[in-house]
């Protein structure tokens, strides 16, 4: 596997994660390495002290983002015909919002330098506050309709939807929690089966269970085999333990 | 034009006179001549002397109770910029202006929060809005449309707002009671809790 | 004080010039010809094109990246005083130049979907940008470059977002139309049939 050189904290989502890796590494899509990406992340994370949890979602939205990309590009129409230009379409709309990223991303840099140039050009505090006259209660009377108060009041009821941070809460502690259930599942049992262990979980709690085995897979702490393309996956305890691992590396 | 202004400019070193321009314009404020020439000193040090001397011809370039709309005046042992007095009367008119009749959609819907659960707090209105509400808050204060009824008990004790009268003028209502319902029901003082829970207040707190 | 009438002659202009350099210097924000007009009129009426000549005439006498230490720049649909930029060196050593304008690329790529954009919603900027803008577009509201500009219609009624005139003032804009075409920011066509390429849209089997 190539070593890409990838500072994550400069990438602004997965578009331009996606866009860098595609046209200035000169990666195919099908060779984007995420398992790479997450490892740089986790090197990144083992060195600082506090765990950044806002970094780390941001993290785990543009993994997931990447992911879904990936998958959207690799996974293959049912037959052939119709499904296939489906394929395709879709291919064309990712086409489409990198494009169209990418546009935004260059606007922003103009307007960068615009602000470059205007470094310094400073425009003074005004001198004093505006002050309000009022206008006499004959020229405001019945100037509003009280219909306006309800509209606004329905609409802030009626848009108004309280966020629902359950899957929040599993993300927070998403990663290291799923690392450590892996890791005491393969103590207790030397090997388990994927499916068996996260199939009937939250599709969200079965990502981050995936990547967190991603990551203990990338550190040659489990191997993993599987028979099929989207079958089940077995895991199991990698045979050099992990003490040894640290120590040579 | 040219007769208007006392620019001369010939005799005061030119790059000095812009810096220092430039300076008590973005001030705002009366700069000391020590302030002043560490300032003009950033391509090497410039002598206090010369830099008094470039204050004094620019004092002459905008004269007190000059010509020009601005002047430069010495004030608290510094030097200021600032409109002249002749001009006070267009001042006076960019300055105060006039009511607007149309309230913008931030204000209608802070506006809507307090005429409706009245007595209502800052965090309440900011909660139910999803976003900090004080400018728009300030302006409805501002127009008489708003003001503090209360403080709630308890520890922050935090400032309650109710509607005025001149709301009552403005909309052409008796009394808030004659607010148009929100739902099929009158807002009475029950639902009125109900209403704050259902927008994810949590009234007990404080 | 009653001579400033639209009919006392050769003076006017000098008094003109002088209450539009006092209003423009004590605004601190970009003034528009209305605006203007209605100030200047406090002693009777003085029309438009007078004021709009004597603006000209203002515009040569303090020019954008003149001599001077400041200029009468034309921003955001009105005229405003700055300093020069020449001056910067000198006003870096006293003032925090340029801080406020500092962008995180993330608030720097929200702004321009919301220049380019506007009137343009949350959900949109994150489709744009593939990832959650809420914060760099909080950091936006803050300073004051984006603001509110109202609710979409029908269900769901999503705030909209535009820019602000602190905007234009501080990318130096007559208006959001001054920006340059997005087209300008197209990919090359190398680059996209490369980009196609890779993300193996062209279809390689026979």
């Amino acid at each position: 596997m190539r070593v890409l050189d990838l500072d994550l904290d400069v990438y602004q989502g997965p578009f331009d994660l996606l866009f860098t890796l595609v046209l200035r590494e000169e990666v195919d899509i099908f060779e984007v390495p995420i398992v790479e990406v997450i490892l740089a992340y986790v090197e990144a994370l083992v060195e600082t002290e506090a765990v950044d949890w806002e970094g780390l979602t941001e993290f785990l939205v543009l993994i997931s983002s990447l992911l879904e990309l990936k998958s959207r590009v690799l996974l293959p129409g049912e037959e052939l015909g119709s499904e296939d230009v489906g394929a395709e379409v879709t291919k064309d709309i990712l086409l489409q919002r990198l494009l169209t990223y990418r546009r935004f991303k260059m606007a922003a840099a103009s307007l960068n330098d615009a602000r470059d140039q205007q470094r310094g050009r400073l425009v003074r505090a005004p001198t004093r506050e505006a002050r309000r006259l009022l206008r006499t209660d004959e020229e405001i009377r019945a100037s509003q309709l009280p219909a306006g108060l309800r509209d606004a009041i329905r609409r802030l009821v009626e848009t108004r939807r309280v966020p629902d941070t359950s899957h929040v809460a599993v993300l927070r502690v998403g990663l290291n929690r799923q690392i450590a259930a892996i890791r005491h599942l393969l103590r207790e049992r030397g090997r388990f089966s994927f499916e068996e262990e996260f199939g009937a979980e939250e599709p969200m709690v079965q990502a981050v269970s995936l990547l967190a085995l991603l990551g203990l897979i990338a550190r040659g702490d489990v191997k993993v085999a599987q028979a099929a393309h989207f079958g089940d996956i077995t895991v199991q305890q990698a045979v050099a333990p992990r003490v040894a691992l640290a120590g040579t590396g | 034009m040219t007769e208007h202004s006392g620019i001369s400019g010939a005799d005061i070193p030119g790059r000095l006179a812009r810096d220092l321009e430039a300076l008590l314009f973005a001030a705002g404020r009366p700069l000391d001549l020590e302030t002043l020439t560490a300032a003009v000193s950033h391509a090497g040090p410039v002598d206090r002397v010369t830099v008094a001397e470039t204050l004094a011809a620019l004092e002459a370039r905008y004269p007190v109770d000059g010509k020009m709309g601005f002047e430069l005046a010495r004030v608290a042992g510094g030097w200021l910029f600032r409109t002249t007095a002749a001009c006070e009367p267009a001042l006076a008119r960019l300055f105060d202006v006039g009511e607007e009749l149309r309230l913008s959609p931030a204000a209608m819907e802070t506006l809507a929060i307090v005429a409706y659960l009245q007595p209502v707090s800052r965090p309440e209105m900011a909660e139910i809005r999803g976003v900090n509400s004080d400018s728009a808050l300030h302006t409805l204060l501002d127009r008489d449309l708003v003001r503090e009824v209360g403080r709630r008990d308890g520890p922050g004790a935090a400032v309650l707002y109710g509607t005025t009268t001149r709301f009552l003028v403005a909309f052409d209502m008796d009394s808030p009671a004659s607010l148009p319902p929100i739902e099929e029901f009158e807002v009475g003082e029950q639902q009125k809790e109900e209403l704050k829970r259902r927008l994810g207040l949590v009234v007990s707190q404080g």
